[in-house]
C-alpha cells in the first residue's frame, strides 16, 4: 500500500524539520524516499503534519484500570457511543473501555501509548487488555521497586543478581522498563504504614528508598535498557514534597554519564511547597531550576485539567490519605510481594484553592524548564484528567491569553501561591511536537517512532490548521479544536482516522524487551528465585511466566546488556 | 410440623456429586437432602434418612432429612444448592439480581411415604412438560 | 505415561495451581494434591457427556446446530446470554462481541453469587489484596458467612488460616474467627465462633464498626450476640497486625444483600485507621472473576450488561438474568458453561422453558434438557487451555492436559463460528 | 388542555424504552408526527405508531398537553423521561424508570409501577395509586446523586431502599415499605404511613423519615433523642406521638427518624434513656 502526503507543513524535530512544506512518502508501513505514481495521495496543503503521538505515561490497561472501571459505573452511564460497522461500542469518561481508549487516542493522532504501572503478578491481565486496545502500538512498565526478590538482592548488595532477575522478569512477563512507585513506602503499606523520606529504613529489609532508587538505576545501566528508571517519588501528593523530588533526582546524579538516567513522572503531584494544604505553594520554580542545571533528569507533567478524574496509582498509602481527605469511595488492592494499588474518584474544581494551585504548578514546570527534550506532556491519565484533554493543555502552553482566561475563573488566592501569571513564554508548534512525540520516542529509545525520517514506522497525524497563518496565542480555541480531532491519522501506513472518525480498525503491536543474558547466570538466579517463590507467592513460578502466544501481536526488542 | 429458616449453600458432597453428573444417583443422594439440627429432628418425629416435605410461600418439595454434622443450628434447615432447593425460593430479587436464597421462612413436615422426584420429574413439575 | 505439574484446577475460585496429573493414552489416571472435588472433576469429566449436537433432541451436525443458533440469535428482539463463569476469558470475550452485535443482554453467574459484593463495592469501595498478602502477613482471619472447608477445601491450607508465609509461619500464629448461622465445619476449626441470627448480619456489622470506633454499645444484645462479646471482638480486630475478612454468600444472599457488603466495607475501612485490614469475597466458580474482568474492560460494567440500544447499559435488578427471566423479557437465550435450571427460582425456569434456548456445555445438565439447541464443547482446563482469574483477580493460564473427543470444538471455537455467521447476517 | 391517548396495539413481550412519551415531545405536533417518534422495542428501533394506537390532539405547549395511556404498559419504561410540564395519566400498570430525570408536570398511575420511579427526579409530581417497586427516587449504582426535588406519592406498598441517596423532595407511601428506606439520604422527607421492614435510614447524613406503622427495630447507630408530638410535612402536621432518633452516627449523620410510639410498643425500652 503506497501513500503520498503532499504539501503539508511538517514538524519532525528528531530530523530538525520545523514547519517545512514537504511531501511524506509511505510504502508498506514505512516512511520511504519516494513512491510510484499509483500511490494514494493525501493533500495536506495548509495543514499541520506531525509524527503520530507517543504517550510515555498513561493508565490504560491492567488490574488497576479495570478496578477503576468496576468501581465507577457512574463514570460510564453518560459517556456512551453505539457500535458502528467498524467500531465497537464506546463507553466511559475517565476510565473508558479498552476499545474506547484505542479509538480516542487515534482520533487525537496518537499512535503509541505505554501503560504506566503493571504489577508483575497481574501483568497477564495487563496484556489481555492491551490485546483488546485497537490501533495504537503499546507496552507496559513493570513495578519492581517494592518487589521482595529485588529488595532481598539490593539489601544484600547483590546488584548483578538483581540485574539478572530483572532481565529475566522483563523477558518472562513481556515488560518494557523498570517502574518505581513510592519505593519502600508501598512495601510498608503492606502493614498499613509508609515512609517519610528517602532515608527511612524499610524493615525487615536493611535498605532505604534512596538505596532502592540507586540500586535500580545501576541495574538499568547494567541491562542497558532502552528507557531510564521511571520514578513515582516518595511523599507524592504531600505539601512540601518538592524537596523529596529534588533529593530523588539528585540521588543518582553521580551515576549519570551525560545521558539522562532517571525519569520523574507526573511531577505536578510532587511539586508542592508549603507545609500544609492551607499553606500550599508552588515548588515548580525550584524543581525547574534543578532540572535546567542537571541533564541527567527527564520529567513528565501530570497536568491537572478541571473536571472529573479518577486517581489510580500503585501508591496505596497516598490513595488512603486522599480517601480520608475527600471521603470519596476508596479501593485498595495490594499485590503479594510486589506492591499495591489504590483508586479514589476525584473532581478538580476551579474554585478550590488547592486544585487551582495544582493546575498552575503543572504549567509552571512546562514553562520554566527550558529543554523541551527532557519534558513530556501527560495528565497521568486518568489521575489529573483524561488524555482526551491534551489539546486543552497544549492551548494553555501555546497561549498566555488561554492561561489568563482560565486564571480569571480559578480561586483567587491561588494566583499568589505560584509564578504562572509572571510567565509569558508560549510554546511553538515545534516544541509541542517535541514534548508529545519526538522527546517521548527518544526517551523510550523507540528508533522507528516519533519521527518521519526514512525507515521510520509510517505513524503520522495531520491536523486541519495552517501553522503558518494561525496565531496560536490568540486563536488557541481553533488550535484546541483542530488537535482534538485529527484530519487524518495514519498508523503503520494505513489511514485509520479521517476528519476525527475511525475509518479502519485493527490491533497494533505490543513491544517488550529481551535483555541478553548468559544461560548459566539465568539458571543460577532462577534456582534462587524458584525457592523464594514457594515461600513468598501463592502461584508457581511456571504459571507466573507469560507465553509470547498470549500477546495478540508480539514485537520483542533484543537489548544488548553490559553484564 | 416445625417452622424453620431455610438456608442453601455449597457442600463438599454437592461439589463432588455435581461433577459426577446432575442425573447421577450420587447427585440426588447428596443434594436432595435437608440437614436439620438434632433437636429439630426430634421435635419433627423423623429419623435421619426419612423423607420430609419442605414448604415455603413459593413452593414445596420432598427431600430426605439428615442429621446435621454442623450443628447446633436450632430452627435453621440447610439444603445444598440444586433444583430441590431452588423450587422453594422467592423469584423476586428486590431489584438486586440476587434471589433471596438464604433466610427464607419454611415449614417442614414428615413425608416418610412420599417419593423424592428425580431432576427430570422436577423439571416436568416446574415447567409442565416432559423435558 | 506422562506427568504434568503446576496444573491449574478448573473448579473453584481458589484456582489452585500446584496440581499434578498423570496422563496415560489420553486419560487422566492420577491426580496429586487436588481436593476431593478437584480429583472428581479431573477424573470424572466424561460422566453424562454429550458427544453430538442436538436440535429439539435430534442429533445434527455441528454446522446445522450453529446455523440454528445463529438464526435464533439474529431474529431475537431481546436475546439473553448467560453463564460464562466456567469457561475461558477468551471465550467470554467473544461472547461480549456477540451480545453487542445482536443487541442482547449479557449476564454472568456473579449476579446470583457475588453480584451484591460488586454492587456494594460500587457504592462504598473495598480494601482488598491478593491471597499471598494474607499468607505472608495475616495474624487474624475472619470467615464471615462462608464455609471454605466445604466450598474452597484447600483455601485455608494454601492461602489463609493454616498457610505458611514469610512473616507468619502457620496456623498457630493466627487467630481465626468464624461468624455464621450454623456451627459449620470451618467454625469447628476456629478459635472463636460467633453464631449470628439469620438475616441480621447488617446489625452486627454496624455495631462492630461502632465498637471499633468508640468502644461502648447502647443495646445489650445485637443479632443474638451480647454487647460485651462484640466489644471484645472489636478490641481483637484493632490489636491485630494484619487482619483479613473472607466473606461469602452468607452476606450476599441473606436480607440486606449488597448493603451487608457495604457495612462490611465500612467496618474494614474503619479498621484501617488502627491497623491493616483487608477483605475478600470467596468467589465460587473458577472464572467468575474473569467474566467480571473481561466484561468490565470491554463494556465498562462487570455483569448484567444490556446492549439492546447498541451501547452498554447496566442496572442489576433490570438487566440481571433472574429478573429478565422472571419478567419474561427475553425471547431467546444462549447459555454457556452454566446450569441455571438447577439453581434459579421456579418462575424464572418456567419462562426460560418458553423460549428457544441454546446451550454450550460438555455434559448433560438440567438446562440442556429444556434447550432447543445443544452444542457439546470441550472442558476448559482439561481439554482446552485458556485464561482464568482467581478470586483475588490474579490471572492464570489453564492448561490442556488431554485431547478432546474427536469433532468436539471448544466454547471459543463455537462462539467464533456463531460470531462469523452473525456478522454476515447483521450489518 | 390538549389530550393524546395511547393504547398498546399488542401485549408487549420485550422491554420497550419509550423516553419520547412526554408532553414536551408531543406538544405542537400532529398525530402523524407523534406516531413517528422513536422508541425501542428490545433491540429494534421502531416508531410510536407501530406500537400504539394514537388519537387526540396535543396542546401547544407541554403545560397544556395531557397524555393518557390505556392498557397494560408494564413493559414500557422511561415514560415521562425529562418532562418539564404537562400531565401523563397511565390507567394500568407501568414499567421501570417512570418519570426519570423529570423536572416538572404530573404523572398519575392507576395501576402498579415497577422499580426506579422518579430516578434522578428534579421536580414535578408522580402519584402511583397501586404499589411500586424498589429504589423509588434512587440513582443508578455507584452514583450518589439521588432525587433532588419533587414529590412521589404511592398509595399502595413500595419495595426496598426508597429514597436512596435522596437530596431533596418528598416521598409519601401510604402502604408498607421494604427495608432500608432513606439509605444514604442527605436531605428531603420520607413519610411511610404503613409498616417498614426495618433498617430505616441506614447510612443517612440528613433529611427526615417518619414511620407511622410498625418497625421491627432501630439500627444500632441511631440514638434516641426525645418524644415528639407531631411530624411536620410541608404545611401539614402529622399527629404522633413519635420516638425521635438521630443518626446514622456511624456516618456522623444528623438525620431525623420519627417512629410512631403507638404501633411500636416493643421499642419502649428506649424510654429509659429519657430519665
Amino acid at each position: 500500500m503506497e501513500l503520498l502526503i503532499k504539501n503539508g507543513y511538517v514538524y519532525d524535530p528528531i530530523n530538525k524539520i520545523d514547519g517545512e512544506k514537504m511531501d511524506i512518502a509511505v510504502k508498506d508501513g514505512k516512511i520511504v524516499e519516494s513512491v510510484s505514481s499509483s500511490a494514494k495521495v493525501i493533500d495536506a496543503t495548509n495543514m499541520l503534519v506531525m509524527p503520530g503521538g507517543v504517550d510515555i505515561h498513561s493508565h490504560i490497561a491492567g488490574s488497576k484500570v479495570n478496578s477503576g472501571r468496576i468501581l465507577r459505573p457512574e463514570d460510564h452511564y453518560k459517556d456512551v457511543k453505539p457500535r458502528t460497522a467498524i467500531t465497537r461500542a464506546e463507553v466511559g469518561h475517565t476510565v473508558p473501555s479498552t476499545y474506547t481508549i484505542g479509538y480516542r487516542y487515534a482520533r487525537l493522532g496518537y499512535t503509541t501509548v505505554i501503560e504506566a504501572a503493571s504489577p508483575p503478578l497481574k501483568t497477564r491481565h495487563t496484556h489481555e487488555e492491551l490485546n483488546d486496545i485497537p490501533l495504537i502500538d503499546k507496552s507496559c512498565y513493570l513495578v519492581l521497586d517494592n518487589n521482595w526478590i529485588v529488595l532481598d538482592y539490593l539489601s544484600q548488595g547483590e546488584i548483578n543478581k538483581c540485574a539478572a532477575f530483572i532481565a529475566w522478569i522483563l523477558k518472562a512477563l513481556k515488560g518494557y522498563a523498570i517502574k518505581i512507585v513510592n519505593p519502600g513506602g508501598v512495601e510498608l503499606w503492606g502493614w498499613g504504614k509508609n515512609v517519610e523520606s528517602l532515608d527511612d529504613q524499610v524493615p525487615p529489609f536493611d535498605i532505604t528508598p534512596r538505596e532502592i532508587i540507586r540500586g535500580l538505576c545501576k541495574v538499568n545501566k547494567i541491562l542497558n535498557l532502552p528507557h531510564t528508571i521511571h520514578v513515582h517519588t516518595n511523599n507524592l501528593g504531600k505539601p512540601g514534597n518538592y524537596r523529596t523530588t529534588i533529593e530523588t533526582m539528585d540521588a543518582v546524579g553521580d551515576l549519570a554519564n551525560g545521558r539522562p538516567n532517571i525519569h520523574i513522572t507526573h511531577v505536578q503531584f510532587c511539586g508542592y511547597a508549603g507545609y500544609s494544604w492551607i499553606t500550599l505553594r508552588s515548588g515548580a520554580p525550584e524543581i525547574a531550576k534543578y532540572v535546567n542545571n542537571h541533564p541527567h533528569v527527564t520529567i513528565d507533567l501530570g497536568q491537572i485539567v478541571f473536571g472529573e478524574a479518577t486517581t489510580m496509582t500503585g501508591d496505596g498509602p497516598f490513595q488512603y490519605i486522599l480517601h480520608n481527605l475527600t471521603g470519596n469511595k476508596w479501593k485498595n488492592a495490594d499485590v503479594e510481594a510486589e506492591g499495591s494499588a489504590g483508586i479514589v474518584p476525584y473532581k478538580y474544581r476551579r474554585k478550590n484553592m488547592v486544585n487551582a494551585i495544582q493546575w498552575s504548578i503543572g504549567l509552571e514546570l512546562a514553562l520554566l524548564i527550558k529543554d523541551p527534550w527532557r519534558l513530556f506532556l501527560t495528565t497521568d491519565h486518568p489521575n489529573a484528567g483524561p488524555f482526551t484533554e491534551y489539546p486543552r493543555v497544549i492551548a494553555w502552553l501555546m497561549s498566555t491569553k488561554a492561561r489568563e482566561k482560565t486564571m480569571e475563573k480559578i480561586n483567587k488566592r491561588a494566583k499568589k501561591r505560584g509564578v504562572l501569571a509572571s510567565i509569558d513564554r508560549e510554546y511553538t508548534f515545534y516544541e509541542i511536537a517535541i514534548i508529545t512525540r519526538a522527546a517521548t520516542a527518544k526517551a523510550l529509545n523507540l528508533e522507528n517512532k516519533g519521527h518521519l525520517g526514512v525507515g521510520a514506522d509510517a505513524d503520522i497525524s495531520i491536523y486541519n490548521i495552517n501553522p503558518m497563518e494561525i496565531d496560536p496565542s490568540k486563536e488557541y480555541k481553533k488550535v484546541r479544536r483542530a488537535l482534538k480531532r485529527a484530519a487524518y491519522t495514519i498508523k503503520g501506513g494505513e489511514i485509520i482516522v479521517k476528519d476525527g472518525e475511525i475509518v479502519k480498525s485493527f490491533i497494533g503491536e505490543t513491544f517488550w524487551v529481551k535483555p541478553t543474558m548468559s544461560k548459566d547466570l539465568e539458571r543460577e538466579v532462577l534456582k534462587e528465585v524458584s525457592e523464594k517463590f514457594k515461600e513468598y507467592y501463592t502461584v508457581s513460578l511456571e504459571n507466573y511466566v507469560i507465553g509470547e502466544s498470549e500477546l495478540a501481536s508480539s514485537k520483542p526488542i533484543t537489548v544488548k546488556t553490559n553484564f | 410440623m416445625i417452622k424453620v429458616i431455610l438456608i442453601t449453600g455449597r457442600s463438599l458432597d454437592q461439589g463432588i456429586s455435581k461433577e459426577l453428573g446432575k442425573f447421577s444417583k450420587e447427585y440426588m443422594e447428596k443434594v436432595a437432602i435437608c440437614e436439620l439440627d438434632p433437636e429439630d429432628l426430634k421435635t419433627l418425629g423423623v429419623s435421619p434418612g426419612q423423607n420430609v416435605k419442605v414448604k415455603t410461600k413459593y413452593g414445596e418439595v420432598i427431600i430426605k432429612a439428615i442429621e446435621s454434622t454442623q450443628a447446633p443450628h436450632k430452627g435453621i434447615a440447610f439444603i445444598p444448592y440444586g433444583p430441590w432447593a431452588s423450587i422453594l425460593m422467592p423469584p423476586a430479587t428486590e431489584s438486586t439480581g440476587m434471589p433471596s436464597l438464604k433466610g427464607v421462612e419454611a415449614t417442614i413436615e414428615p413425608a416418610t411415604d412420599e417419593e423424592i422426584l428425580d431432576p427430570k420429574k422436577l423439571i416436568k413439575m416446574i415447567v409442565g412438560r416432559e423435558p | 505415561m506422562r506427568t504434568i505439574s503446576n496444573v491449574v484446577c478448573p473448579f473453584c475460585g481458589s484456582l489452585c495451581d500446584d496440581i499434578e496429573v498423570d496422563v496415560e493414552d489420553n486419560r487422566i489416571v492420577k491426580v496429586r494434591r487436588g481436593c476431593a472435588i478437584s480429583v472428581t472433576k479431573f477424573t470424572k469429566y466424561n460422566e453424562e457427556r454429550i458427544y453430538k449436537p442436538r436440535i429439539n433432541g435430534k442429533e445434527v451436525s455441528l454446522e446445522e446446530a450453529i446455523d440454528e443458533a445463529v438464526k435464533i440469535l439474529a431474529n431475537a428482539k431481546y436475546p439473553a446470554l448467560y453463564g460464562w463463569s466456567s469457561t475461558s476469558t477468551e471465550a467470554i470475550n467473544i461472547g461480549v462481541e456477540i451480545a453487542e452485535l445482536i443487541g442482547g443482554v449479557m449476564d454472568n453467574t456473579a449476579s446470583v453469587c457475588h453480584g451484591p459484593t460488586i454492587i456494594g463495592e460500587q457504592d462504598a469501595g473495598i480494601s482488598t489484596c491478593t491471597l499471598g498478602q494474607v499468607k505472608n502477613r495475616a495474624d487474624l482471619i475472619i470467615y464471615w458467612g462462608c464455609n471454605p472447608v466445604h466450598a474452597h477445601p484447600r483455601h485455608m491450607a494454601r492461602y489463609s488460616a493454616a498457610s505458611k508465609g514469610r512473616f507468619i509461619k502457620g496456623r498457630k500464629e493466627r487467630k481465626v474467627i468464624v461468624v455464621d448461622v450454623r456451627k459449620t465445619h470451618t467454625a469447628k476449626t476456629a478459635d472463636i465462633f460467633i453464631q449470628v441470627k439469620p438475616n441480621s448480619d447488617y446489625e452486627l456489622l454496624t455495631a462492630l464498626r461502632w465498637a471499633v470506633k468508640n468502644g461502648e454499645l447502647e443495646q445489650e444484645e445485637i443479632s443474638g450476640i451480647p454487647a460485651e462479646k462484640i466489644e471484645e471482638l472489636a478490641d481483637m480486630l484493632i490489636s491485630c497486625r494484619f487482619g483479613a475478612l473472607f466473606f461469602g454468600l452468607g452476606l450476599t444472599m441473606s436480607a440486606g444483600k449488597a448493603r451487608n457488603i457495604e457495612a462490611a466495607v465500612a467496618l474494614v475501612r474503619e479498621l484501617n485507621n488502627y491497623t491493616k485490614f483487608v477483605m475478600m469475597p470467596m468467589r465460587g466458580h473458577f472464572n467468575v472473576t474473569g467474566a467480571n474482568e473481561v466484561m468490565a474492560w470491554a463494556t465498562g460494567f462487570p455483569f448484567a450488561v444490556d446492549f439492546s440500544r447498541g451501547y452498554p447499559f447496566y442496572n442489576p435488578g433490570d438487566t440481571t438474568f433472574v429478573d429478565v427471566l422472571t419478567r419474561g423479557d427475553c425471547d431467546a437465550a444462549l447459555i454457556v458453561a452454566s446450569d441455571p435450571v438447577s439453581g434459579f427460582p421456579a418462575e424464572a425456569i418456567r419462562n426460560l422453558a418458553k423460549i428457544p434456548v441454546i446451550t454450550l456445555d460438555h455434559h448433560e445438565t438440567l438446562t440442556t434438557t429444556i434447550s432447543k439447541v445443544v452444542i457439546p464443547t470441550t472442558v476448559v482446563g482439561i481439554e482446552t487451555e485458556g485464561s482464568a482469574y482467581r478470586m483475588d483477580a490474579v490471572p492464570l493460564r489453564l492448561k490442556k492436559l488431554v485431547e478432546p473427543p474427536p469433532g468436539i470444538p471448544s466454547d471459543e471455537e463455537v462462539l467464533k463460528m456463531i460470531l462469523k455467521k452473525l456478522k454476515e447476517r447483521v450489518k | 388542555m390538549g389530550e393524546v391517548t395511547l393504547k398498546p396495539k399488542v401485549i408487549f413481550k420485550v422491554p420497550i424504552i419509550a423516553e419520547t412519551i412526554t408532553p414536551d415531545n408531543f406538544a405542537r405536533k400532529s398525530i402523524e408526527e407523534i406516531a413517528k417518534l422513536e422508541v425501542w422495542e428490545g433491540n429494534r428501533k421502531v416508531t410510536l405508531g407501530e406500537l400504539f394506537e394514537i388519537a387526540g390532539t396535543p396542546g401547544e405547549t407541554p403545560t397544556d398537553t395531557k397524555i393518557i395511556i390505556e392498557g397494560d404498559v408494564r413493559k414500557v419504561r422511561r415514560i415521562g423521561y425529562k418532562m418539564t410540564d404537562g400531565q401523563i395519566l397511565i390507567k394500568g400498570p407501568v414499567g421501570m424508570y417512570l418519570g426519570e430525570k423529570m423536572e416538572g408536570g404530573k404523572i398519575i398511575v392507576e395501576g402498579d409501577a415497577d422499580s426506579w420511579v422518579g430516578t434522578g427526579m428534579k421536580g414535578g409530581q408522580i402519584e402511583i395509586k397501586g404499589n411500586a417497586g424498589d429504589y423509588i427516587g434512587a440513582p443508578y449504582r455507584g452514583d450518589t446523586k439521588g432525587m433532588k426535588k419533587g414529590t412521589i406519592i404511592i398509595h399502595g406498598n413500595a419495595g426496598n431502599e426508597i429514597g436512596c441517596w435522596m437530596r431533596g423532595g418528598t416521598i409519601i407511601v401510604k402502604g408498607n415499605v421494604g427495608a432500608f428506606p432513606g439509605i444514604h439520604m442527605k436531605k428531603g422527607t420520607i413519610l411511610v404511613e404503613g409498616d417498614c421492614a426495618g433498617r430505616c435510614g441506614a447510612m443517612m447524613k440528613g433529611g427526615k423519615i417518619a414511620v407511622l406503622g410498625h418497625i421491627p427495630s432501630i439500627l444500632p447507630r441511631f440514638t434516641f433523642d426525645e418524644i415528639k408530638k407531631s411530624f411536620k410535612l410541608k404545611k401539614e402536621k402529622i399527629k404522633g406521638p413519635f420516638y425521635l432518633f438521630t443518626g446514622d452516627l456511624n456516618e456522623n449523620g444528623a438525620g431525623k427518624l420519627y417512629v410512631s410510639i403507638e404501633k411500636n410498643k416493643h421499642l419502649q425500652f428506649y424510654e429509659k434513656y429519657l430519665e
